[in-house]
Parts: C-alpha cells; sequence; structure tokens
C-alpha cells in the first residue's frame, strides 16, 4: 500500500514465490476474469461525475470493458471510482463504502479534486482521498476526459493482471482502529510531495 | 431393475444434464444479451473486449465472482443469509424440467452396458425431463417457492433496504401468482388436461391458444413479467430506489444466484408461454409426428425460437418502460387482473357450454368462434374500460391542458 | 447598466414614514436599492414590506450576510426582497455589532424559503435566529468545531491542520450527523424531558457520544 | 399500545449517566392509535445512492411505505467557494463558477460576467450579448438533458438517459471547440467573451437546433401518454402557486406550479426581452407538470439558439468585447511590442481589476432556477463577499413539504422532479 516504509538500513526480505505452472495459470485465469469485469462503484460527487456519466453513454461507453453494470451496492462492487471532490464531511462515508466492498477491491481517483484536492484548497477539502481510502490509479484531469477515465481503467487492468493470489499483501486491509483510518500527518508528508501553490505546503498542513 | 426402468433412468438423467446445461449456459448467454440487446437499443456497443464479440463476457464474470470475498453482514440471520439464494434458485431450475422443450422422438435401444446391465427403451420420447401429468400444478406451485427465497434474502440480511425489498416481493408474488394461475384455468377448460404435452396437442388440433384465448395470454403475460421482478415490475431491486433491493448486502456467488435464477425464471416463463399459448414446438402442417430425430430436432429449434422471442420481449420492455409504484401495481394486479381473469373464466365457460349446446364441437371451429369472443372482449377491455385509467391509482385527471404559457 | 441614473425605490420612503429611526440610512449601489434597518425592529419592518398592499414583496430572493474586511464595521445580514407582481427589488440589511451577540428575529413565519437560508447564515457567520423553528448547521456538521467559514477571522484552510481534520473526519460516525434528538426536535420538543430541553436550548444538540 | 420506533441500523441507543437513553424515539405515538400505525421505520437515502443525484442524504420516517417525514441533510459536497472567491480576482472568480452548477457551466460564466459588469458598471458589446445568449441556452438544453435522463432512470426508464446523453455530447463537441473543455468551460471573462467562436462553429450550433428535438420527439413519445409515467408523476408531489412563492421556488419549479414568472421576461438581461419565446406554465403543481414545463423549455432554447445564431451572423466582424482598457486585456500583438501595453497586461493580470465599493446583486434565469451572484466589493480587486444565489438549494428546501404522505417511490420520483445539482446546494 505504499504507506509503510522499513526503517532505514533494514533489509526486507522478499519471500521467494517459485511460481509454478498451475498457479501461474491459475493466476492468469483469475485475473483474466478480474480484470475484465470490474464492476464499478460509482462514488460520484461532482463534475467528474458528469464526465462518469459521459463515459458509461453512448459515445465512449465503458459498457465494452463489461463495466456497465453499476454496482450501487458496495457488496457487489469490484472499483471504487471517486469521481469528484471530497469534503471532510464525506470523507467517513467514502472510507464506509470502501469498507464494505469484498475483497478483491481496488480505487480509482477521478480528477485532481479527488487526487489532490483540486484548486479547492480550503477548510472544507480532504486534500486527497488517498488520506482515507488506498489509491490505485488517479486520474488527472479537472474533469478528466472520458478517454482519460478509460485509459485509467486500461492501466487498472493492467495492474490486476499483474497480480498474484500468492501474494497476500496486496489483499491486506489497513488497520481500523476505533478512530478510523488514521495515517500520521509526518508519514504523509513524508512520502508525499509538497504540493499546492506553494513548494513548503505539505500536505498535513 | 427391468431394464426397460433402466432405459428410462438413464434416458432421464442424459435430459437432466442436457437441460439444465442448455439453460445454465443460456443464461449465462442472456446476461450478455441482455446487454447487447440493451446497447442496441441505447446507441451503445455492449461488451465487446473478452473474446468474439464479448461472447467471454459472463465467462470473466463468473471466474471474478467464484473468486470474490463472499460477505457477511454483522448481524444477518446467517443459515437463512446462505439459504436465501439456495432457495430461489433451485425452483428456477426445477422449472425447466417439466416443460417439452420439443416433439416425442422415437427410441429404440437395447445395450448392454457395464455396471448397469442390460438397458433397453422403446417408443416415443418425451423432450422434457418429467412430462408430469399434474406438469401445471407442479409449475404453480414451485414458482411460489421461489418467493420465498427472495423474502428470505431480504429479511435475513438486516437491511433496510433489503427488508424492503423484500416486504415488496412477497407481496407482488403472492398477488401475481393468483392471477396467473386464474389466468391459466381457461388453458385448462380448453385443452381438458394439465399435462404440458396434452395441452399442446389440444392446440394442435385446435387453434393455438393465443387467439382462442387472447386475454388469458395477457394476463399470463402481465403476471409472467411480475413473477420474474423484471422491469416494469422489478419493485424488489428497485435500482432508483432500494440500491439492490433484496440482494443489496449479497456480493459475489450468492449474489450471482439471484441472477442465474431471474435468468433461469425468465427462461422457463418465456418457454411457457410459448408452450401454453404459442402452441410449444407446434409447427402448422402436422409434419412432426413422425417421431424421427429431426423433426424432434427442428421442433426444439421452434420451441426455442418461440422461447426466444418472448425473452426478447422481456428485455425490450425492460429497456423501454419506466417502473410502477408499490401502491399502482398492486391496484393492476388485485383490481384489474384478477377481477379481469374471473370473468373470463366464467365468459369461457359459458361460451363452452354454448358451443357444446350448440352442436360446434370441431375444435379449428370452436377456437375461431372463441377468437371472435376475444376481439370483443379486447375492445371492451382496453378501448372501453381501461386506456390508462385503470394503472394510474388513486389519482388521474384528463391531459393537462397545453402547458404553453 | 442602463445609462439612466437609478434612484431609490419609492419603498424606501414608505419605510421612513412608517418606521422613521428605526430605518438607518438607504442608497442606491450599482442601481439596487439598499435600506439598513434596526436589527429590533427588522422582522416588524420586513412583515410590513410583505404584506402591506403597494409593497408586497412577497417573494424573498436570498438571505445572506456580509462580514466586512475591516474588523470594526458591523456584520449585515442582507435580505433580497422581490414583488413579483410590481417586479420591484428591495435589499434590507441589519447590521449587526460584532462586539455583541449576533441575533435576528428569524422571518420563516413569513416566507417558509427562509429556512434553510437562514440556517446557512447560522451556519457560515453564526447569526442567531431567533424564533427559526429548526436552527442548526446545515453545510457543516453538527460538532464542527473550527468555527464559522465564512467570517473574517476564519482562516481558509481553517483553523485546524489537514492532519487534525483529517482526523476528526473520520472519527466522526457518521450517524452522528444527526442525532435522534435533531431529527425530533421539530415537533416532539415539547415531550422532551426538561435537562434535555435545557441542554437543547443551551446548543449542546447533536453531541458525539 | 406500542410506540416503538423501529430503528435498525440507525443508531445504537445511548444511555446517560442515569441509565435513561438517551436518544428520543422518532414519533412520539398519540395515545389511541393503532399498533400498525405506530411502528416507523426510519430510511437512510444517501449520501452515496443512485437516485440522490449526487451527496444529498434524505433520511425518511416510513410508516410501511408511506413517508411520515422526510429531512434532508445537505453539505456533503460543501467546498468552500464563496470563501474561495474572497480569496480570487474576479476573473479568477470564472473557473469556480463552472463547478458550482456542473450541469450548465457555461450560462453560470455569463452570470458571473454580468454580476460583475454590473458591479463595475461595462457595457457589453452586442455580439457578446448574443453569443451569451447562446451560451446560456445551450446550458438550458444540456441541464434539461441530463435532468431528463436521470429523471427517467429514477423512475425506472434507463434508455432515455443514454439518448438523452448522446445529445449532451454533441454539445460537448461544440463547447469543446469554443473553449477547449468540455465541461468546465470558463467561456466568459469581465467585459467580454474568453474567445469568439471559431470558424464554421455555426454551422454545427445550427445542425445541432435542427436536429436535436428528434430526441426530444422520441422521449415525448416514450413518456409523455405512458399510463405508467402519468402514473408515477401526476398528481404527486404538488405545489400550490401559493406556496411555491412562499418557499422562494424558481424556475421551473415555481412555473410547473402556475406562476409565470421568468427572470428573462421579467428583469431581462442580454436583450432577451427582444427575443421571440415563450415561457411555459404549468397548472397542477406536480412531477408531470414539471417534466413537461422543461421538455417545452428545451423546445423554446431551441427557437432562441436559432433566433440568436441568425443574429450572429448578421454581426459577423462586429467587436466582441467591450472597448473599456480597465478590464479587457491589450491584444497579444501590443501587449508583446508596446511597452505600456505590457505594463498594462502585467498589472492587469497580476492585480486583477479593481472594482468600485458597491454591492450588486444579478440574478439570471438559469436551467435550475433564478442563480443570482451578489458581490460586496470595497474597492479592491477581490470581493468581500461573493454570494451566490442557488436555484436547487432554495428549491430543495421544500422537499419535506413535498414529500409529506408520498410513498417511498414517490420520494425518489420527487426528488427527481426538484432537479437538484449539489455542487451547487452544498457550494
Amino acid at each position: 500500500m505504499g504507506l509503510t516504509l522499513p526503517p532505514d538500513g533494514e533489509v526486507t526480505e522478499v519471500p521467494a514465490v517459485s511460481p509454478n505452472w498451475l498457479t501461474t495459470r491459475l493466476d492468469f485465469l483469475v485475473n483474466w476474469g478480474r480484470a475484465n469485469s470490474l464492476w464499478p462503484m460509482p462514488f460520484g460527487t461532482a463534475c467528474c461525475a458528469i464526465e462518469f456519466m459521459a463515459t458509461a453513454a453512448g459515445r465512449f461507453d465503458i459498457s465494452r470493458f463489461g463495466m456497465e453494470r453499476m454496482s450501487f451496492s458496495p457488496r457487489q462492487a469490484d472499483v471504487l471510482i471517486c469521481a469528484g471532490r471530497l469534503p471532510f464531511k464525506l470523507a467517513p462515508i467514502i472510507r464506509r463504502v470502501w469498507d464494505q466492498m469484498p475483497q478483491p477491491k481496488w480505487a480509482i481517483s477521478m480528477g485532481a479534486c479527488a487526487s489532490t484536492g483540486g484548486i479547492f484548497d480550503t477548510y472544507a477539502m480532504v486534500q486527497g482521498i488517498d488520506t482515507i481510502i488506498p489509491v490505485d490509479v488517479y486520474v488527472p484531469g479537472c474533469p478528466p476526459r472520458p478517454e482519460g477515465l478509460m485509459y485509467g481503467i486500461m492501466l487498472l487492468q493492467k495492474k490486476i493482471k499483474g497480480e498474484t493470489m500468492a501474494d497476500p499483501s496486496l489483499r491486506q486491509e489497513l488497520l481500523v482502529n476505533e478512530q478510523g483510518f488514521f495515517v500520521p500527518p509526518e508519514k504523509i508528508d513524508e512520502i508525499s510531495e509538497p504540493f499546492g501553490n506553494s513548494v513548503h505546503q505539505t500536505r498535513s498542513a | 431393475m427391468t431394464p426397460e426402468l433402466k432405459g428410462f433412468l438413464i434416458l432421464t438423467v442424459l435430459k437432466m444434464l442436457v437441460v439444465f446445461t442448455v439453460v445454465l449456459v443460456g443464461v449465462a448467454l442472456l446476461t450478455l444479451m441482455e446487454r447487447k440487446v440493451s446497447a442496441w437499443m441505447q446507441n451503445r456497443r455492449g461488451p465487446n473486449r473478452v473474446g468474439w464479440a464479448g461472447l467471454l463476457q459472463p465467462a470473466a464474470d463468473g471466474v471474478k465472482n467464484i473468486v470474490k470475498e463472499e460477505t457477511f453482514p454483522a448481524e444477518a440471520n446467517q443459515l437463512l443469509f446462505i439459504l436465501a439464494p439456495a432457495i430461489s434458485f433451485i425452483p428456477a431450475l426445477l422449472l425447466s424440467g417439466v416443460i417439452p422443450w420439443g416433439a416425442p422422438v422415437n427410441v429404440d435401444f437395447d445395450w448392454h452396458l457395464p455396471l448397469i446391465g442390460y438397458a433397453s427403451f422403446h417408443g416415443p420420447m418425451s423432450l422434457a425431463v418429467a412430462d408430469l401429468p399434474i406438469g401445471f400444478l407442479f409449475v404453480l406451485a414451485i414458482s411460489s417457492i421461489g418467493v420465498y427465497g427472495i423474502a428470505l434474502a431480504g429479511w435475513s440480511s438486516n437491511s433496510k433496504y433489503s427488508l424492503l425489498g423484500g416486504l415488496r416481493s412477497s407481496a407482488q408474488m403472492v398477488s401475481y401468482e393468483v392471477a396467473m394461475g386464474l389466468s391459466l384455468i381457461p388453458v385448462l377448460l380448453l385443452a381438458g388436461n394439465a399435462t404440458f404435452s396434452e395441452i399442446i396437442k389440444a392446440q394442435q388440433q385446435g387453434l393455438w391458444f393465443v387467439a382462442s384465448l387472447t386475454l388469458s395470454f395477457f394476463i399470463f403475460m402481465v403476471s409472467g413479467f411480475a413473477e420474474t421482478n423484471r422491469l416494469p415490475f422489478d419493485l424488489p431491486e428497485a435500482e432508483s430506489e432500494l440500491i439492490a433491493g433484496y440482494h443489496t448486502e449479497y456480493s459475489a456467488m450468492k449474489f450471482s444466484l439471484f441472477m442465474i435464477a431471474e435468468y433461469a425464471n425468465m427462461i422457463t416463463v418465456s418457454a411457457m408461454m410459448a408452450t401454453l399459448f404459442f402452441g410449444g414446438w407446434d409447427i402448422p402442417g402436422r409434419w412432426d409426428e413422425n417421431g424421427s430425430a429431426l423433426a424432434g430436432l427442428v421442433t426444439a429449434l421452434v420451441m426455442f425460437a418461440k422461447s426466444f422471442f418472448f425473452i426478447f420481449l422481456f428485455m425490450w420492455v425492460r429497456w423501454s418502460f419506466p417502473r410502477f409504484r408499490y401502491d399502482q401495481l398492486m391496484a393492476l394486479g388485485w383490481k384489474f387482473l384478477i377481477p379481469l381473469a374471473l370473468i373470463y373464466i366464467v365468459v369461457i365457460c359459458v361460451a363452452m357450454w354454448a358451443l357444446g349446446a350448440a352442436g360446434i364441437v370441431h375444435p379449428k371451429i370452436q377456437g375461431l368462434v372463441l377468437l371472435g369472443l376475444n376481439l370483443v372482449g379486447i375492445y371492451i377491455v382496453f378501448f372501453l374500460l381501461d386506456r390508462g385509467r385503470l394503472l394510474s391509482g388513486s389519482y388521474r385527471r384528463q391531459p393537462a391542458a397545453e402547458a404553453r404559457g | 447598466m442602463t445609462a439612466v441614473a437609478p434612484a431609490l425605490s419609492p419603498s424606501v420612503d414608505a419605510l421612513r414614514a412608517a418606521f422613521g429611526s428605526a430605518v438607518l440610512r438607504a442608497a442606491v449601489s450599482c442601481g439596487d436599492s439598499i435600506v439598513w434597518v434596526a436589527a429590533d425592529r427588522a422582522h416588524e419592518i420586513l412583515a410590513w414590506l410583505k404584506n402591506t398592499p403597494g409593497q408586497t414583496f412577497n417573494y424573498l430572493t436570498d438571505v445572506t450576510a456580509v462580514d466586512y474586511r475591516d474588523p470594526d464595521r458591523p456584520l449585515e445580514v442582507s435580505y433580497q426582497l422581490r414583488s413579483l407582481s410590481r417586479k420591484a427589488d428591495l435589499r434590507v440589511k441589519i447590521p449587526l455589532d460584532k462586539a455583541q451577540p449576533l441575533a435576528v428575529d428569524s422571518v420563516v413565519d413569513l416566507w417558509r424559503g427562509a429556512d434553510w437560508l437562514e440556517r446557512e447564515v447560522f451556519d457560515m457567520f453564526g447569526v442567531t435566529f431567533t424564533g427559526h423553528p429548526d436552527l442548526r448547521r446545515i453545510l457543516m456538521w453538527d460538532t464542527y468545531a473550527e468555527g464559522h467559514p465564512l467570517r473574517k477571522d476564519f482562516p481558509l484552510r481553517g483553523n485546524f491542520t489537514r492532519a487534525e481534520q483529517t482526523r476528526q473526519a473520520l472519527a466522526a460516525n457518521p450517524e452522528a450527523h444527526y442525532s435522534m434528538e435533531e431529527l425530533s426536535i421539530a415537533d416532539a420538543f415539547n415531550e422532551l424531558p426538561e435537562d434535555m430541553k435545557r441542554r437543547l436550548l443551551d446548543g449542546q444538540r447533536g453531541e458525539l457520544r | 399500545m406500542s410506540t416503538r420506533t423501529v430503528e435498525m441500523a440507525l443508531a445504537t441507543p445511548g444511555l446517560d449517566e442515569r441509565g435513561r437513553p438517551s436518544r428520543l424515539p422518532l414519533s412520539i405515538g398519540q395515545p389511541g392509535d393503532d399498533d400498525m400505525g405506530a411502528e416507523h421505520m426510519l430510511v437512510n437515502i444517501g449520501p452515496q445512492h443512485p437516485a440522490t443525484h449526487g451527496v444529498l442524504r434524505l433520511v425518511l420516517e416510513l410508516e410501511g411505505e408511506t413517508v411520515k417525514r422526510c429531512i434532508p441533510h445537505i453539505g456533503y459536497l460543501h467546498s468552500g467557494f464563496e470563501k474561495l472567491g474572497e480569496y480570487r480576482h474576479y476573473n479568477q472568480i470564472v473557473p469556480l463558477t463552472d463547478r458550482t452548477d456542473y450541469l450548465s457551466p457555461m450560462a453560470n460564466n455569463v452570470c458571473l460576467a454580468l454580476a460583475a459588469e454590473k458591479l463595475m458598471g461595462i457595457e457589453i458589446t452586442e455580439r457578446c450579448q448574443v453569443l451569451r445568449v447562446i451560451a446560456c441556452e445551450m446550458s438550458r438544453i444540456i441541464s434539461h438533458l441530463v435532468w431528463l435522463g436521470t429523471t427517467g432512470i429514477d423512475l425506472g426508464a434507463f434508455t432515455p438517459f443514454l439518448w438523452s446523453f448522446y445529445q449532451r455530447e454533441r454539445i460537448y463537441n461544440l463547447q469543446e471547440a469554443w473553449t477547449g473543455a468540455r465541461l468546465t468551460t470558463s467561456l466568459t471573462r469581465i467585459g467580454g467573451m474568453m474567445a469568439d467562436v471559431p470558424d464554421g462553429w455555426e454551422a454545427g450550433l445550427r445542425d445541432f437546433t435542427a436536429t436535436f428535438t428528434r430526441t426530444l420527439d422520441e422521449v415525448d413519445t416514450m413518456f409523455t401518454r405512458n399510463s405508467i409515467w402519468c402514473g408515477r408523476t401526476q398528481g404527486v408531489g404538488v405545489l400550490t402557486a401559493e406556496e411555491a412563492i412562499n418557499f422562494s421556488l424558481s424556475g421551473p419549479m415555481l412555473r410547473a406550479s402556475g406562476v409565470d414568472y421568468d427572470v428573462r421576461k421579467d428583469r431581462p438581461y442580454l436583450g432577451y426581452e427582444t427575443y421571440d419565446f415563450d415561457v411555459p406554465v404549468g397548472e397542477h403543481g406536480d412531477i408531470y407538470d414539471r417534466y413537461r414545463v422543461r421538455l417545452e423549455e428545451m423546445y423554446q432554447s431551441n427557437r432562441i439558439l436559432e433566433q440568436a445564431l441568425d443574429r450572429l451572423a448578421r454581426l459577423k466582424g462586429a467587436p466582441l468585447n467591450t472597448d473599456d482598457h480597465r478590464v479587457i486585456l491589450p491584444p497579444k500583438g501590443r501587449a508583446m511590442s508596446d511597452m505600456e501595453a505590457m505594463i498594462h497586461h502585467f498589472k492587469q493580470v497580476m492585480e486583477g481589476i479593481p472594482a468600485p465599493a458597491g454591492e450588486a446583486y444579478l440574478g439570471v434565469e438559469n436551467p435550475k432556477g433564478e442563480l443570482g451572484y451578489y458581490f460586496v466589493a470595497d474597492g479592491t480587486a477581490k470581493p468581500v463577499r461573493w454570494r451566490i444565489r442557488p436555484p436547487s438549494f432554495i428549491n430543495l428546501a421544500c422537499l419535506p413539504k413535498l414529500c409529506e404522505g408520498a410513498l417511498l417511490s414517490d420520494v425518489i420520483a420527487i426528488n427527481a422532479s426538484v432537479d437538484i445539482v449539489m455542487g451547487e446546494i452544498d457550494r
């Protein structure tokens, strides 16, 4: 998930997974199924949701990827597409929706606001949904064109096709204490670049 | 065990395998067809990335759903939560067993098989898995079990949306079950038999029942739409109101079972419409009686074509109509369809008696007379009584004057 | 945009005649007539403007408030009125001294449309509307602790750090955004136990448990 | 005598210090209520729900399927537009307006420019007026198209959504050719436009106006006389004219209730008084009339577009931007060659356009209703207060009233008929 960096000097041993023929074939089949049947959970909030609707509509037609079945019930969804800005008031909602989705699940952050807060560097807005949920693909744009979203989807498909069921860390859930998912601010600053209008501005402050 | 019984059992098992496989594969393809048909109506393409023209899309969905995590809501009743998809799935498959999928085929074999011994079969073999003498009642009985699955799913999930979906579904199924049953009584009257193959024979001798019992067909079709929870009667899973209705909390394969059940129900109801009202595997011209394998195949294809048309009709309607409201749905069932079905039974009884009294016994002539009667009935029901008024529930008004200011 | 120099609305003179010193001043800005009235008689004046024949400002276009950059300048609550039949507009402004508690009489009894608009002003500026049936925060959640965002003393990025904002947001139980008390406050207030009534009157509703 | 309230997922009842439940049941049943009637269920719709058009949250108190009370909760998309506007120059606010009512961005841009011009006392050219009318009416069409599609979905008919989006795509193409963006157009500048329409653009719009009504006709065929549609919409969510005025409704919501009020007719701006169009007015104030009004408005917008295109052809070559050097940037060529022009350009971009102290409110007829921008200026280049009068915010406030006694399905239909856009409601 990228949020846990090893302490300095410590080398983490990657367990040597010996891919035998059967597991790779099985991985191929499973990944093929997962990649080609990504049912989106449209978490559409703002402008990007309109472009998402345009992606689903006739001219761009997300259904070609087998994605036209919008699962408004998170239980049946595979990929959460957060389309639009995310205020703090909505933050616990998206976290809950994410928690309700069964594994395997992926998240696409569609648009500048969902990815970084965009132009809304204000008191009300979450500066990037990756402070709330883990994100697999960021689609830039304000809003992204449907082609951009589809490129993001195809990137996600590529990513899924590279996964293996032998790696349990892919499906690890982030720790949730009683206060919900929380990343310490120094960790956020450490792994994220300066952003916003000034080079001195960080994610956490 | 006699060789005849053994042969019969072997054939039955074979038929079961074939029918269930065909139905399940058909379900998978129907999900694809639904997406393609909707795409075609909506200026879209539909799935076309996986396999040729997207043919492998159902496979991808299936693989994904099998390896997806099964969720169990914390407060759910675990036993019923797991049981519910099965309860709605099994009756849907059972029903396909009693439909005659083709004209009887003459089978003549006398085999010695390892482990089994001598098995033989001589004579015509029905192309239904079980051509029950009570086929008709069997259908009504089993199809009403399906509602348990949905109601239990709604209740056991312990979610309000599911609960509302389950409640709606129970009320809807119970109401339309009545209308469906009543609409089939004229068929029984005319056919004089509850076996599907006999009903088809009766239609071969006279007219197809869609001609002689048009109103029955109409009631059956509407109830069939309601029984399968398809739009405009998809209130139990009304997406824009109840998210996913009774299966809101279901994920992965349990959810798929509900989908399979829905499509299998669609196949069954379509096949029943074809069987009961469109002569089943009958091809006008009566050349299919020789019992040859070719005749069996051709009639099966004809049956398939007829069912396919109704399946297409299901989809066509789904992508065209808005959804009913709950009270309108109930009003349509109880205030319109059931009284109509009851009156229609009386009308048909009287007509049969009058025909008998007048000495008209030839089935074709009888059918023609009934067709005339039905045309009058259709005119009365749709053009004098209804004109959309009965559906509007408690409120109706003259079409608003032109809204232009 | 018209070349004709716009004149003060005749309603202002009528108001001066009827209410005298309660009408503080009047001006025309960019063609809009603005009248400043005293807070204690604002409701009376607005009711008069709505109900008097010849005025009939039956349509409440907008309710908002302005906090000026000058910290000594009073915060103004502004009512944008319109008469649909006469096609006339009038903006009534109520200056509120920021040193005092900010309070105005609610006009929900005159215009139902003021309900949410006043709640928004309450949320964003902290102006209390006395007599409002259901005055609670509307855009921010009830336990929002950083202040009133549109006040000039509120920084653009909020009073807390991003990390604290995220932490608070994620710690919030979505259900806590509306508590049972809030839901039932409108029509069940009289049945509430005494201590709860007192708590609600003190504005302690919707606390997280 | 049960006055139990069924609270299933909503809350675990907490206990206070003295061990009493600290949360009250939602309804205090009256003595004499029958048992069936006293059992209420609380259903939470949203903020993530297919039919709330964004992140609206409705808390419904249900008795069976009948709605006893509907409590909307908004603010789930509150992004601080108005606060952000106080930190921006007037021209820099234009991109923000795209994102409030993101279904009709160009109309918002126009409203902002008009309000700022009113504040600064700037006259715009006739060609600019015509182009802004075109922008407004295009926006009205695409906004109503989305409304039509999503309302169809809410009532169970999926297909019209895709038809209407097909037509919307055609407008997107035109918008993109004009402004470079499909959705976030940022079309206007104070005193003029960001750009003139490109060559041949008028032909594209003419083609659109000539053919897009076919989709409306198809939808009309599908819905207007459909007995399910009529049954679902007629007599549901009724609001009388007096109530509608008292609720400060505007736009199609107000007109469907029979109030003949349209900002374009009653307080004309952009020369709307010179266009020939009708304002459709309903009589019953129900969902069906709102549907009819909006459908007819699209035909009328089409008429306006055709007239505006004729004028545009007449005004070919006329200046687009106003001749006021306070607000209009010098042409690029001069800024690159002429020192004064360059300084002027630099100062205008960096320091913004100061507005005289004062305040201005300007309302325009947006697709959702009367959109008003209210500027308070203190002589600097940034407004003291930028207030949006959000039509759908005010229209939505009457939802509890509309939903009283309706069924659960009706709530969805009523909510759809209000035509909300959360970006504008929450700002």
